[in-house]
């Protein structure tokens, strides 16, 4: 420890600390622009200057020094407001504030040191801040400066730029900035993705409540530099090199409720999903209402106005020959639930438009009855198109035309902002689940349950049970009610202690068996095994299911497929023929 | 009367049988000529059951199961496709018209197929006239 | 006791069962000890009324080898089976057609013509073909008529005994003929002569993985003569043939097995029975590789049924096809 | 063949299932022709087969007949198998003894001439009744079941399962692909209809 006095009070502080460390960590403030913990000090902006005294040959000497980037020493004497430091600070705010008059700290102390604010500037203050972030943190070398003297200037070369924003975040004076290119405030599309670093903690009631790195957009993973995330840490809790690994359990009962996947709205385009503006997925909606979303919770346009009318689109995918023909349950009730919650937060006209509402659950007719009486309108008929305005009270609107069933006319609609209510579609790996669980599917992609209505949640296949959207689309009260049921079933299996096993399985007689071997890796259930010394394959009877096909190769007939041998089907097939 | 052809069908019981069953649920109608004979898999029937039907005078063969990667048991069907592809080039050897014996895929939720299936085979079998091969003429 | 009756006859076959009967050599005096010969058209002179004129019953034991090609075979087959206790088809024509068998993919007509007037060392301008009944001078000549299909002995009559094996091995017959002497035979309709397990089980040569891409015939490849042939893609029939012939093929003489000695004792159909066998170890699932594979088999009737077409469910091509 | 079937006493069940067989399928004309097989000894035709009463029908021929094999010719054995296993069990048969053939979807269903239902329907019932000729009698295994699970899917689903499954003291396995569990659900601020919380 070294020990010191600032503004002549006596201080101890660790060695290798900066000044301007020493006396952030002693509570006083000294302004700076240009300097950041993660960078190496560029020291251009001269802020940070203080006045520094020390005894020299029993002399005491004094001179002015940047603090971000001078160490602290035996003895030293700081003196962060003295006469000198003001005035050096001074000349520094009237050069940088002509260059970027817009910073808040540089306006701040022109009010102090009465100076005079220009209208406008250059805005870069050439202290390379961004330079060293993108070399060293980023590792892209994206800047450069250029020219001497009044020339130096700062240069880019874009085509290297990730786009991780970096430079802009760490700008002092906001000269480097990300835009959306269609000067969007909300950029729906981005609703689902959530906060915007690439290590975050999904939400704020996230199980478990841990942050994690996405690696697309993680720089340490696309150029293996950063790593400030590892550095922040001081419980080192991040392992960049952590990779996953196949953990193997044993389990007599499995439970499939991987849940839906929602229909891609894109392949609709008369909707002009993703080409027109403001026309969201209800998931999107959803985030936009969440109060922990990007909004707080507000219903904005993307220019972040208040919308005047909204139009919520029921079976979007659902109920189509050209995508599902299912209905998917759940649209017409949360489109209710989306026509309320505008209606509370926005003063909007709400336009639903439907082919027939399905209101079928609990409570679910009395709450269709409470939106009537809130005002929103009710089109029967499916909508045809969203388009461009045209006539004049339709500028700047999206316009959706539909044929209004009840009143027998097409109607044109303009609104600001439209959802799609999209389809309940299969989890997209059903298909490798289905095949890895022997578990079959229906027409329409779902889970395909033993019987319909005597056995929802079972399957053909014993020990697997099936729940939720998986198995079809369905609301939050029957998944629940069905995942109960799944629940009750494996705890009878597992209360059961025992199950009984189909005696319909195969066997070997020693005495026809030549050891031929051509069974052996016929069975996928590896039930079948050699004996070397006896020279005979034999069937583990647990493992073995029961298919018949190692019989069907015997070719000396030694297999057995009991209750479906060769006797019993060839006598069928005689008696079938009759 | 015309020729009503006798047709023994191998219904695998997981997926095809499941099938044949969705259809009567359905109701869907379709020819009554193939009869069924469940199995647990198709890779259980063997293609001495094919020469046996011939013999004990069918004039047509089906043989379904579940699609290739949809197998109850994971790999029965494969095993049927190998068999079935050499089980032809024998029939035809032994002059048993190529239309006469059929393996065709039918899911557990393909009711209106295995209709389909059924009435083709019935037809195309029809078309060919009974088989009647196993008359000796010895003399 | 009495010396027992024995006739041997000689049907639908190449004589070769006969000829394993001498190979006996010293066997033969045994058989000379045990039994009085009756009939026996390749080594004795005894006429067909002679046995016409004994009683039902009279020969104790009948070996027959060869099936029913024509109407002889039929009607001594036939008045053999009359006139004797026990009747044992010997060797696989009379067990199950053998080679003639093979006969049964074609009819008559093609048959005949083939054998006397396409065969390219046969000069027959004419194109005679034989007629069963012929006015010469010297008489009415007649001969057997030439049936449509040949047929195994059982097919034909009742078989108390199969003795298989094309022929049968010479130690196979000698443990026939004691079994015979001290008269302790077994349950009507059994396989004698032959193992209940298939030839793998006396096999030497090791059987690994059973995967097949690619199948050679014997002369396509050099085979590795201690590994499984299976193993090396050559079909060798050993899988679903009876043991008991000593391997004189696998082991003996480094070939394939062939199928002489039939099919496993459950097995009705040899042929569809292996081939459904040897379609399970292909080593693919995609159809159009197995087809490729499959078409590899130069001829499968003739490779799976080469002994036993003749009794397999369908027993010929279907006839009413004119090939 | 023969051999075989001399010694069975076969019980052949015809269903009427109501309207759904017998309002297609001449049902006296297929239990009559049934008769006529070798080794019945019983044939029958009952309204529900599946019902108690039909259920007793063959427990008590079995008891009182003899029988040493049961066919029913009814509806889809993928329904009512394990019904009529359970029954000849406990009438003191093999369950495996019993054969069911499906003359409700594979015939009276999906045929519209009566005459050729009736027809094909002989037909399965022959050939079920030969098929029995060679049924052996099986004993059923008995294997200890993990008492573990694995719930694939964290959503509200299997969140449910599994905290139903925790409680009743069994262990679970819930493996979910996203970083965190709670699936479409967590993404839901209000829910219908009472607009309470997803939390």
């Amino acid at each position: 420890m070294v020990s010191i006095t600032i503004n002549d009070k006596p201080y101890q502080v660790e060695e290798s600390s900066t000044i301007l460390k020493a006396c952030q960590k002693a509570g006083i403030d000294i302004p700076t622009l240009c300097h950041h913990e993660r960078v190496k000090p560029t020291t251009v902006c001269g802020l940070c200057i203080v006045e520094v005294k020390r005894e020299k040959e029993g002399k005491e000497e004094s001179s002015l020094a940047t603090s971000c980037n001078s160490n602290v020493k035996e003895g030293m004497k700081i003196y962060t407001d003295s006469d000198r430091t003001k005035e050096r600070r001074k000349k520094a705010v009237e050069r940088l504030i002509a260059r970027a008059p817009e910073v808040p700290i540089l306006r701040h102390l022109a009010e102090e040191y009465n100076i005079s604010i220009p209208a406008e500037g250059e805005g870069c203050i050439l202290c390379g801040l961004c330079v060293n972030m993108c070399e060293e943190v980023v590792g892209q070398v994206v800047f450069r400066f250029e020219g001497k003297g009044e020339e130096r200037h700062l240069t880019a070369e874009s085509d290297r730029c990730i786009a991780c924003g970096a430079c802009a975040t760490i700008c002092p004076t906001g000269y480097i900035h990300m835009d959306d290119i269609k000067e969007r405030k909300i950029v729906h599309s981005e609703l689902l993705l959530g906060p915007k670093s690439s290590i975050y903690v999904t939400s704020m009631q996230a199980v478990p409540n841990k942050p994690v790195i996405n690696p697309e957009t993680c720089i340490h993973f696309r150029t293996g530099k950063c790593g400030i995330c590892s550095q922040v840490c001081e419980r080192e809790a991040i392992d960049y090199e952590m990779k996953e690994e196949e953990i193997e359990v044993e389990v007599g009962n499995i439970l499939l409720a991987p849940g839906f996947h929602p229909f891609n709205p894109e392949a609709m385009a008369q909707f002009g999903y993703g080409t027109l503006p403001n026309v969201l997925t209800s998931l999107e909606f959803e985030w936009l209402n969440c109060a922990a979303g990007p909004t707080g919770g507000e219903v904005l346009l993307e220019n972040g106005e208040k919308p005047k009318a909204v139009a919520l689109l029921h079976c979007v995918g659902s109920r189509d020959e050209n995508f599902h023909e299912y209905c998917s349950r759940v649209c017409c009730m949360y489109a209710l639930k989306f026509a309320h919650l505008i209606k509370e937060k926005t003063d909007a006209e709400v336009y639903n438009f439907y082919i027939d509402l399905r209101c079928f659950g609990k409570g679910y007719e009395e709450f269709y009855k409470r939106l009537l009486k809130e005002g929103v309108r009710f089109v029967r008929g499916k909508t045809g198109e969203i388009t461009f305005p045209i006539y004049e009270e339709e500028k700047g609107k999206l316009v959706v035309r539909c044929e209004d069933t009840l009143v027998g006319r097409i109607r044109r609609i303009p609104v600001d902002m439209a959802v799609l209510c999209c389809a309940l579609e299969p989890p997209e790996d059903a298909e490798a689940l289905g095949r890895l669980f022997g578990v079959s599917r229906s027409k329409d992609g779902f889970f395909m349950e033993r019987h319909p209505k005597l056995a929802p949640v079972s399957t053909s296949t014993d020990g697997v049970f099936i729940a939720g959207a998986a198995q079809g689309p369905k609301d939050i009260p029957d998944t629940v009610a069905q995942a109960s049921a799944a629940a009750s079933q494996v705890m009878s299996l597992i209360m059961k202690g025992e199950v009984e096993l189909d005696a319909a399985i195969s066997q070997i007689i020693p005495e026809l068996c030549s050891g031929c071997r051509i069974c052996n890796n016929l069975c996928p259930y590896t039930a079948i095994s050699y004996d070397p010394n006896e020279k005979l394959s034999s069937i583990n009877p647990v493992l073995c299911k029961g298919c018949g096909t190692c019989a069907a190769a015997c070719p000396s007939e030694a297999i057995i497929a009991q209750f479906f041998t060769e006797d019993q089907i060839v006598s069928e097939i005689e008696g079938v023929l009759i | 009367m015309s020729f009503e052809p006798k047709i023994v069908g191998f219904l695998c019981n997981w997926c095809s049988y499941a099938g044949a069953d969705l259809a009567g649920t359905a109701r869907i109608k379709y020819l009554p000529n193939v009869r069924p004979v469940r199995v647990m898999c198709s890779g259980r029937v063997e293609p001495s059951f094919v020469m046996k039907c011939f013999a004990a005078g069918a004039d047509g063969v089906l043989i379904t199961g579940c699609h290739p990667g949809d197998c109850h048991y994971h790999e029965g069907n494969y095993k049927t496709i190998r068999r079935y592809s050499l089980l032809k080039r024998v029939l035809e050897q032994f002059g048993v018209e190529d239309d006469r014996v059929r393996l065709e895929w039918v899911s557990a939720s393909e009711g209106d197929r295995y209709a389909k299936v059924v009435d083709e085979f019935v037809k195309k079998v029809k078309a060919l006239g009974p088989f009647n091969g196993t008359k000796l003429l010895v003399k | 006791m009495a010396k027992l009756k024995l006739a041997i006859y000689w049907a639908a076959g190449c004589g070769g069962c006969d000829v394993a009967i001498l190979d006996t050599n010293e066997g033969l005096l045994k058989i000379a000890e045990i039994a009085d010969i009756v009939l026996w058209p390749v080594a004795t002179d005894h006429k067909y009324e002679e046995i016409e004129k004994m009683a039902d019953g009279a020969i104790d034991i009948c070996l027959i080898n060869g099936g029913v090609r024509n109407s002889e075979n039929e009607h001594m087959t036939k008045l053999l089976r009359a006139k004797s206790k026990i009747v044992v088809a010997m060797g696989a024509c009379a067990h199950q057609g053998g080679i003639p068998g093979l006969a049964n993919l074609f009819t008559k007509e093609t048959v005949l013509n083939r054998a006397y007037r396409e065969t390219p060392s046969t000069e027959n301008p004419d194109g005679i073909l034989p007629v069963q009944r012929f006015s010469a001078q010297e008489g009415e000549l007649i001969i057997p008529e030439f049936y449509n299909t040949v047929l195994p002995t059982a097919a034909v009559v009742d078989v108390d005994y199969f003795m298989p094996g094309c022929p049968p091995a010479i130690h196979q017959v000698a443990a026939v003929v004691d079994i015979i002497a001290k008269g302790d035979l077994p349950p009507k309709g059994a396989v004698i002569g032959a193992s209940d397990k298939t030839l793998c089980d006396e096999c030497t040569r090791p059987k690994e993985d059973r995967k097949v891409k690619k199948f050679y015939r014997p002369h396509e490849i050099i085979f590795d003569n201690q590994k499984c042939f299976l193993d090396q893609g050559i079909i060798c029939l050993g899988p679903a043939t009876r043991g008991g012939c000593g391997n004189r093929c696998t082991v003996k003489s480094n070939m394939p097995c062939r199928g002489c000695y039939g099919p496993a004792p459950k097995v009705h159909d040899q042929g569809t029975k292996f081939l459904s066998a040897l379609a399970s170890v292909i080593d693919s699932n995609d159809p159009a590789e197995i087809n490729s594979i499959v078409s590899q088999i130069a001829d499968p009737v003739g490779t799976f049924y080469r002994f036993g077409l003749a009794a397999s469910y369908l027993r010929r091509k279907r006839s009413n096809e004119k090939n | 063949m023969e051999a075989k079937i001399a010694g069975k006493k076969i019980g052949v069940f015809v269903c009427d299932c109501g309207a759904n067989i017998a309002g297609k399928l001449n049902v006296p004309e297929v239990v009559e022709f049934a008769s006529s097989l070798p080794g019945v000894a019983v044939c029958k035709e009952y309204r529900f087969m599946c019902s108690d009463p039909g259920q007793d029908l063959i427990k008590n021929d079995i008891k009182e007949q003899g029988l040493n094999a049961v066919v029913v010719a009814a509806c889809s054995p993928r329904m009512h198998e394990n019904t009529f296993r359970k029954a000849c069990e406990a009438a003191g048969l093999n369950r495996y003894l019993f054969y069911m053939t499906n003359i409700r979807e594979h015939c009276s269903w999906v045929h519209e001439d009566a005459r050729d239902a009736t027809q094909k329907a002989k037909a399965l019932v022959s050939g079920a009744v030969l098929r029995t000729a060679f049924l052996a009698p099986l004993e059923m295994k008995k294997v200890k079941i993990n008492p573990s699970t694995l719930i694939v899917g964290g959503g509200i689903a299997g969140i449910q399962a599994a905290i139903d499954l925790a409680e009743g003291g069994n262990h679970v396995y819930l493996v979910e692909k996203k970083p965190s569990i709670g699936g479409h659900m967590s993404q839901l601020d209000k829910t219908f209809p009472t607009l309470d919380c997803s939390a």
